[in-house]
């Protein structure tokens, strides 16, 4: 018998070409604390999913309290004390708090009887000990994004579990929520629950990990215990090389003023906005999950409307626009941070995805020219070094970043003057990371604008000519590139009193 | 630093194109499978007189089953079409009253009334987001009591002899097979070739990527819905013809008919997949069925079961295409 | 416009949760209160115990099935084969009883058995196959309907005595069949409400990933719901038989239009996750005392579907569902 | 019984034994309802559950209704309830009960279903209302009186027409209405009875459902099938021997000996045109005037007989035959006219269905 409460023994798995994860192996003991740490798209989530049964391996054994686990379904995973916080926020909007902390495993009498006294104070008594008061019977929709998660954590918590797996758990949590947060995970440990604690922050695993593992492009590159690693260290072996040279620099000055937002809210977070935008600049938005770094982009483009402000070009004749069709004439592009639901049309070949808002331009009288459009389709392959079997796959069949270059190669095709990138290389895999930088500065030395959203602190910081910070919808602070540090831009997105009401 | 390597991508292609196969040709297969069962069952519809009365029936179905197509690429629905036939066969009666040169106005004016019916399973499916199901639904039964409220029952007037000539055939062919076959070109021109079709591909395989593309989203499902409701009225006029006098069940289940055919050829129930090429083989399918049933004496109940059966059979096809790994 | 969007503003949360979810419910029952006024002041006898009785007998006819087909609807499904399926379930019925009451309780298993089957084989395909459920269930009305007429097109078997009567048997004022009607409303509102199954046909509807990570028993639960909505079509042919004494094929074309139709009234979402019991009675009250004052009021014959027709537009058309 | 217009055929006891249907009218005709429990003083309510909005033989029997009720006055029948049943039992089951929930004093019922209809008709006669079905039969003999003719005889007729215009050794063809529709089941059963005793094998048989449509669809793929070896057809309505003509018409082949023509301006029209041989039956709409009749005699408490054949009291409903088709075809009447009609030609006009004279 082992000391092992789980080991992962050689996991493979791949999707559609991506290989997420190759032979990766993780052991983990009653009692600790384990940080997975990785960039992005290094398949952390990938391998969780794995073992919460949410996915089949290609390969490699789960042994889970010393014996071997052959496909379970998620409920069989749950019920053998194992619980996972999603990434992703896993709750039905619909369903009351209480229902959605219970779901699939609500307290009953008889014949699947809820017992709903029970449900509700049991809930009531999981928030609590989490350090917020919330009304049980409320749907989920009605909540802050910071509120979901903390009821996702209260989820985890009420399966009373051996092993809780948390992926990001902390990355829309800040001050006292964070805290209540580490000081349940002592207890939790105390009591000999086991912990993996997937997170980008790398001071908090510092902060509670016993041991770190790190992924890198699907493999493993090392598990240390956590007073064998500092930080440069621990950064180096995700990259693979010091930090700083990942970020390509251009020597331009600050062109032309290009675009002007003037105290813009939307019908959303967003409120009172404003920002100027110059030519050949990287102009990076920071801030926490949740902060309306979204709409901001969003709003900018005409994808919600405004409920008050202005947004328009201070070239071409002072342009403004109201919807995304005037925006994208207006030489505004937008590449949107969920390229599954708002960027890619995966059911269609990649040439109609790479052509289609640059429609007026290959089509005589509305008739397609396919050869313009064979042009353009291969340059743009050309330009971004996209990997397709041909212009007529699928772009579901695609791999992520693939998807990703697809995505920025439609709006490149619009010549525009100001590029919002949101989000821009989430879930694309470290070589592609590099060829979207180097692009962006190759825009910039064509004299475009970019706005950059990114919740990777390195990467804003690394690139940014200038750094906005969002909290709470509004625009709190600014940075001119080389004074901004993680430490600063963190203080000013998670400031309490700038607007925000959490709880 | 490449994306993807080498073999996974070959392994990668390989499996799109298998499944590509599957999804473009499957209901080609059956065609074929079904086309080698009547050489042995019914050979009578090998004769150019059979083929001619299956393909002159198959185009009633068919310009149908082009609209429907087209409303399902934006992953929609079109209920009400039963309603526009009715309303069609009944204006050309009403407003010709049997004289020929009339034929054109009583035709535009059904071309009106259908673009209205359309523009209002458009506006109801996209600003009020009603659901297709629904919208057109209602729509249907609205039509059909404003075409009673207007006829107080009778469906009076005659059809006009020249609407005789969709009888005509020359070997095979007839003029409704011609307008199915033409209007097939023109749309499969229209999807495949203009920037109209990639929009509706677009809208209808990501609905706030389009919109964030620059489509205007709304006019193109509402255009589609227009364009089937129009369609239906070609089909009316053909039907009108065809019967020679107003029918108040005139085109009774070509609406769930043409749906099957569509989804038999392989377009999507979501949108944004499939096309007219699987239509046409969906629609002979469905009509080559109901003929050598009829053509082999088999009740018309078993004509029910078979063509359940058959829906089944294709769809499961596809279904297997696209399980993931 | 400013001075509801002020009053909006100054609602609680609670408030506003409360009118965004139940307000298509308020429209629907508005709708059925005018319905009330007009026949109360141009019919004498609309609001006679007799016909409100009548009607509430009726309701059961399309509300059992549409409860039935609620539940579907609620897990993002659709189920088109109701109406042919109550047109077999009459003929096996009528066929398995045979006017005999020693048969009575051989027919009702019979027909409660096959809603059984039918249901299960829906799940199955949508479950394992993985084939849409408006798919699914459009072959399969084709195919019932072949089934029920290929057993007969005219009518056969008969209901035994008891059974026939069992129509006209009331409890205190109310047909024995409202009740039954009310009974299964009150047994799916509490099943909605109070028991894990309930509760999982919102989860697979509102976010079905969602619900296969936390373990909820997706397969089952279809399996369940779909088994369900058969069996309602079942009791449904059971209660025709009543209505009828004998099988006759001529009943259930369209049923599977009404439903969904009544449901959608009553406010459930198409998409799934949304809708309420006391949504689908409004939904089903609406259609069934629309048609009783048509006849009440002797309204014209020639508008009585442009009637029909606008107010279900404008039912479906009141407010905006909720797409994803 | 009756025995118009066809030679030669007699109804046999054996297929009265072999057919419900026969023993219950036969029985019937002879039978007589003492309807005193029904009496009571005029005006009456009079609820008529239709047909309905469907095609245009229901609207003229609307019509007749209407007509005939404004006819008799007010203070014969003070209101005429009224049911519109889309030709659907679903929607006619509930339709009777709401009627029924006005209390009438007297139900005329054209049923959408046999059995569908059976139970609601019993209870309309527990409740104390007496019914008259009109145009078809229930499967409950509860009932007071039926009018209607001998559909058995008139499907009977027009097969045993076919087979002494044709020829015993002729190849038929049978287009049925709707199946599971009584008036078409009835009256298949009939000509199958005269084919089946003459050992006559058809080329086949299929539902027409009664539309032109239909009918043509299925002709179609006959004559591709058959071609010219078709000696006869068989067909239960007017509507689907205009399929028929149709598509003779298009194959450019001559058309053979029809049974199953009706007074149908629009079927009478291409008949006279083609000039083929074709047997008429008349199943007139008009016949709604005998139920109202029937009605009032029996809230008048009279003696009623349980089988009132229309023919009777309307004898211009009487078959005939291609050699009196211009008699029977009215060139002001519009193509979906179907006769005989009682009524003044101002509501002929009035629905519509006159033809304007320029036209
Ligand atoms: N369902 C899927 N289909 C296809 N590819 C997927 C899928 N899920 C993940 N991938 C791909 O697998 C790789 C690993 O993804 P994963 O989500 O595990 O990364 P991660 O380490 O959790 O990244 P992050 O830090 O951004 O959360 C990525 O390239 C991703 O695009
Ligand atoms: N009214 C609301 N109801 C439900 N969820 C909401 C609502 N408003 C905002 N959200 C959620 O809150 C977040 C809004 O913040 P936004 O997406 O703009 O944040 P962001 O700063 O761009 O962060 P990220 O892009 O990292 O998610 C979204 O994830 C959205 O799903
Ligand atoms: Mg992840
Ligand atoms: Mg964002």
């Amino acid at each position: 018998m082992s000391d092992y409460i789980l080991e992962m023994r050689n996991i493979s798995k791949s999707f559609a070409g991506v290989q997420a994860l190759k032979d990766v192996t993780i052991r983990c003991k009653p009692g600790q604390v384990y940080g997975l740490v990785g960039e992005n798209g290094a398949g952390k989530s990938t391998l969780m999913k794995i073992l919460a049964g949410a996915y089949k391996a290609d390969a490699g054994e789960i042994i889970y309290k010393g014996e071997q686990r052959e496909g379970a379904t998620a409920g069989e995973v749950i019920d053998s004390g194992i619980s996972i916080i999603y990434q992703e926020l896993a709750l039905v909007s619909q369903m009351s708090v209480a229902e959605n902390i219970f779901l699939g495993r609500e307290p009953r009498y008889a014949l699947g009887v809820l017992n709903l006294r029970e449900l509700h104070s049991r809930s009531a008594a999981l928030l609590t000990r989490l350090g917020i008061r919330l009304d049980t019977r409320l749907p989920v929709s009605e909540l802050t994004v910071a509120q979901r998660q903390l009821v996702e954590i209260a989820k985890a918590l009420s399966q009373n579990a051996d092993l809780i797996v948390m992926d990001e758990p902390s990355a829309i949590l800040a001050g006292s929520e964070l805290d209540q947060l580490f000081s349940i995970i002592e207890s939790l440990v105390e009591q000999g629950v086991t912990i993996i604690y997937i997170s980008h922050r790398l001071d908090e695993v510092f902060r509670i990990a016993d041991e770190v593992t790190v992924l890198k492009d699907g493999e493993l590159v090392e598990t240390r215990p956590i007073d064998q690693l500092d930080r440069p260290t621990l950064v180096e072996l995700m990259v693979g090389r010091p930090l700083d040279e990942i970020f390509p620099q251009t020597d331009h000055e600050q062109g032309e003023l290009v675009m002007v937002a003037e105290h813009i809210s939307s019908d959303t977070i967003l409120e009172d906005a404003s920002l100027e935008l110059y030519a050949g600049e990287i102009l990076g938005i920071a801030g926490m999950v949740g902060s309306g770094r979204t709409e901001l982009a969003r709003a900018l483009f005409g994808a919600d409307p405004l409920t008050s402000g202005e947004v328009r070009l201070v070239t071409n004749k002072g342009a403004s626009w109201s919807n995304p069709a005037k925006a994208i004439e207006s030489g505004l592009a937008l590449v949107p941070e969920d390229r599954k639901s708002h960027g890619l049309f995966t059911s269609l070949s990649a040439r109609i995805n790479v052509t289609l808002p640059i429609l007026s331009r290959i089509t005589r009288m509305g008739v397609l020219q396919s050869q313009a459009e064979d042009e353009i389709v291969e340059a743009a392959k050309e330009r971004l070094s996209i990997v397709m079997a041909s212009a007529d796959q699928e772009a579901q069949y695609l791999s992520g970043g693939n998807q990703q270059k697809l995505v920025l190669a439609k709006w490149l095709e619009t010549n525009p003057t100001v590029v919002i990138l949101d989000e821009p290389t989430r879930g694309v895999d470290v070589g592609a990371k590099f060829e979207i930088y180097k692009l962006m500065r190759q825009l910039n030395d064509r004299g475009i604008a970019i706005v950059m959203i990114s919740s990777e602190l390195p990467e804003v910081i690394g690139m940014s000519d200038r750094i906005l910070v969002m909290n709470a919808g509004r625009i709190v602070g600014e940075f001119a590139h080389g004074e901004a540090s993680e430490a600063g831009i963190i203080e000013l997105a998670t400031m309490a009193d700038s607007g925000a009401n959490h709880s | 630093m490449s994306v993807a390597k080498p073999h996974e991508s070959a392994k990668q292609v390989n499996g799109w194109r298998a499944r590509k196969f599957v999804a473009d040709y499957g209901v080609y297969i059956a065609l074929l499978l079904l086309l080698l069962a009547a050489a042995v069952l019914t050979p009578k519809l090998y004769e150019v007189n059979t083929i001619a009365v299956v393909m002159r029936q198959a185009s009633q179905l068919g310009i149908v089953a082009i609209g429907q197509t087209l409303i399902l690429l934006v992953a929609g629905l079109d209920l009400s079409i039963g309603g526009i036939f009715v309303m069609t066969s009944i204006v050309v009666a009403d407003v010709t009253n049997g004289r020929d040169d009339l034929v054109i106005p009583a035709i535009l004016i059904a071309l009106a009334l259908g673009a209205l019916v359309g523009l209002g399973n458009g506006v109801l499916v996209t600003k009020r987001r009603v659901p297709p199901f629904v919208a057109t639904l209602g729509m249907l039964v609205l039509v059909k009591g404003a075409t009673q409220a207007y006829t107080r029952g009778v469906p009076g007037g005659f059809v006009p002899e020249v609407l005789g000539i969709v009888n005509q055939s020359w070997f095979v062919l007839s003029i409704p097979l011609l307008l199915w076959l033409g209007l097939n070109a023109v749309f499969m021109f229209v999807l495949g070739r203009t920037a109209y079709g990639r929009k509706v591909y677009a809208v209808g395989s990501n609905t706030e990527a389009a919109r964030l593309s620059g489509i205007s989203v709304d006019t193109i499902r509402i255009s589609v819905y227009v364009l089937g409701s129009c369609l239906a009225v070609a089909s009316g006029v053909v039907l009108t013809g065809y019967v020679g006098y107003v029918d108040r069940f005139i085109g009774t289940g070509l609406e769930l008919d043409s749906i099957a055919a569509a989804i038999v050829g392989g377009t999507a129930f979501v949108g944004g997949r499939g096309g007219l090429l699987g239509t046409i083989a969906g629609v002979l399918l469905i009509q080559l069925l109901s003929t050598m049933a009829l053509l082999m004496g088999l009740d018309i109940q078993v004509q029910f079961i078979i063509k359940g059966l058959v829906i089944l059979g294709a769809v499961t096809l596809y279904s297997l295409a696209n399980v993931e790994e | 416009m400013n001075v509801s969007a002020r009053l909006v503003g100054e609602l609680t949360d609670s408030q506003r949760l409360f009118l965004r979810r139940y307000g298509p419910i308020f429209a629907v029952y508005g709708f059925i209160v005018v319905l009330f006024i007009i026949g109360a002041t141009q019919s004498e006898r609309f609001l006679t115990l007799r016909n409100l009785t009548n009607v509430a007998r009726q309701s059961a006819f399309l509300g059992i099935v549409a409860l039935g087909q609620m539940l579907v609807i609620l897990t993002a499904g659709i189920d088109l084969s109701v109406g042919s399926l109550v047109k077999l379930s009459i003929l096996a019925s009528a066929i398995v009883m045979n006017g005999e009451v020693g048969n009575q309780g051989a027919a009702i298993a019979a027909t409660l058995g096959l809603g059984l089957a039918v249901g299960l084989v829906h799940g199955f395909l949508v479950n394992e196959v993985k084939i849409a459920p408006f798919i699914v269930t459009l072959a399969s009305l084709g195919i019932l309907r072949g089934i029920s007429l290929s057993i007969s097109t005219s009518p056969v078997g008969s209901a035994s005595r008891p059974f026939i009567m069992f129509y006209v048997q009331k409890l205190g004022p109310m047909p024995i069949i409202a009740v039954l009607f009310g009974l299964l409303l009150l047994l799916t509102a509490l099943m909605l409400r109070y028991t894990a199954f309930g509760k999982y046909l919102y989860a697979i509807g509102g976010n079905l990933e969602v619900a296969r990570l936390s373990g909820v028993p997706i397969k089952a639960v279809r399996y369940g719901v779909y088994a369900l909505c058969s069996l309602s079509a079942s009791v449904t042919g059971l209660l025709w038989l009543s209505r009828m004494g004998v099988g006759d094929p001529a009943i259930g074309d369209g049923i599977e239009l009404q439903t969904i139709t009544a449901v959608i009234i009553g406010g459930t979402s198409l998409f799934g996750g949304r809708g309420t019991v006391i949504g689908t009675l409004g939904g089903v009250l609406l259609l069934g005392i629309t048609a009783n004052l048509l006849v009440m009021l002797g309204v014209n014959q020639f508008v009585q579907g442009l009637i029909q027709g606008v107010i279900i537009v404008a039912a479906v058309a009141l407010y905006k569902q909720e797409g994803d | 019984g009756q025995d118009d217009g066809a030679a030669g055929f007699e109804i046999t006891q054996e297929m009265i034994d072999a057919s419900p249907y026969l023993q219950s009218v036969l029985s019937r005709v002879d039978e007589v309802y003492d309807t005193s429990e029904f009496a009571k003083d005029p005006p009456y309510r009079i609820a008529f559950a239709a047909q309905g909005t469907s095609n245009a033989w229901s609207a003229l029997m609307d019509a007749h209704a209407y007509w005939y009720v404004e006819h008799l006055g007010e203070d014969v029948v003070s209101e005429m309830l009224y049911g519109d049943a889309q030709a659907q039992a679903d929607i006619q089951v509930p339709q009777v009960e709401d009627l029924l929930a006005q209390e009438p004093d007297a139900l005329i019922l054209v049923p959408m279903g046999a059995a569908a209809l059976s139970a609601p008709v019993e209870r309309a006669m527990m409740q104390g209302v007496p019914v008259v079905l009109c145009a078809s039969a229930v499967e409950t003999d509860n009932f007071v009186t039926e009018v209607g003719t001998n559909l058995f005889t008139v499907g009977a007729n027009l097969a045993q027409w076919l087979i002494d215009t044709v020829g015993a050794d002729g190849n038929f063809l049978m287009m049925t209405g709707i199946p599971g529709v009584t008036t078409s089941v009835i009256m298949e059963e009939g000509a199958l009875a005269v084919f089946e005793s003459q050992g006559i094998e058809l080329l086949d048989n299929q539902p027409g459902f009664w539309s032109p449509a239909e009918g043509k669809k299925i002709m179609e793929t006959w004559l591709a099938q058959h071609g010219d070896e078709i000696d006869g057809i068989w067909t239960g309505g007017a509507q689907m021997a205009q399929g028929i003509i149709s598509a003779y018409e298009d194959a450019g082949m001559d058309i053979p000996p029809i049974a199953g023509g009706e007074q149908q301006n629009g079927f009478l029209r291409s008949a006279i045109e083609h000039g083929f041989p074709f047997y008429a039956w008349m199943y007139p709409n008009a016949m709604i005037t005998v139920c109202l009749d029937a009605a009032i005699q029996i809230l008048q408490g009279e003696p009623t007989s349980r089988f009132i054949d229309f023919i009777d009291t309307l004898p211009e409903a009487r078959p005939f035959t291609d050699a009196q088709a211009e008699d029977y075809y009215m060139p002001s009447w519009s193509d979906d006219v179907h006769g005989p009609i009682t009524m003044p030609d101002e509501k002929l006009a009035e629905l519509g269905f006159l033809v304007e004279e320029s036209g």
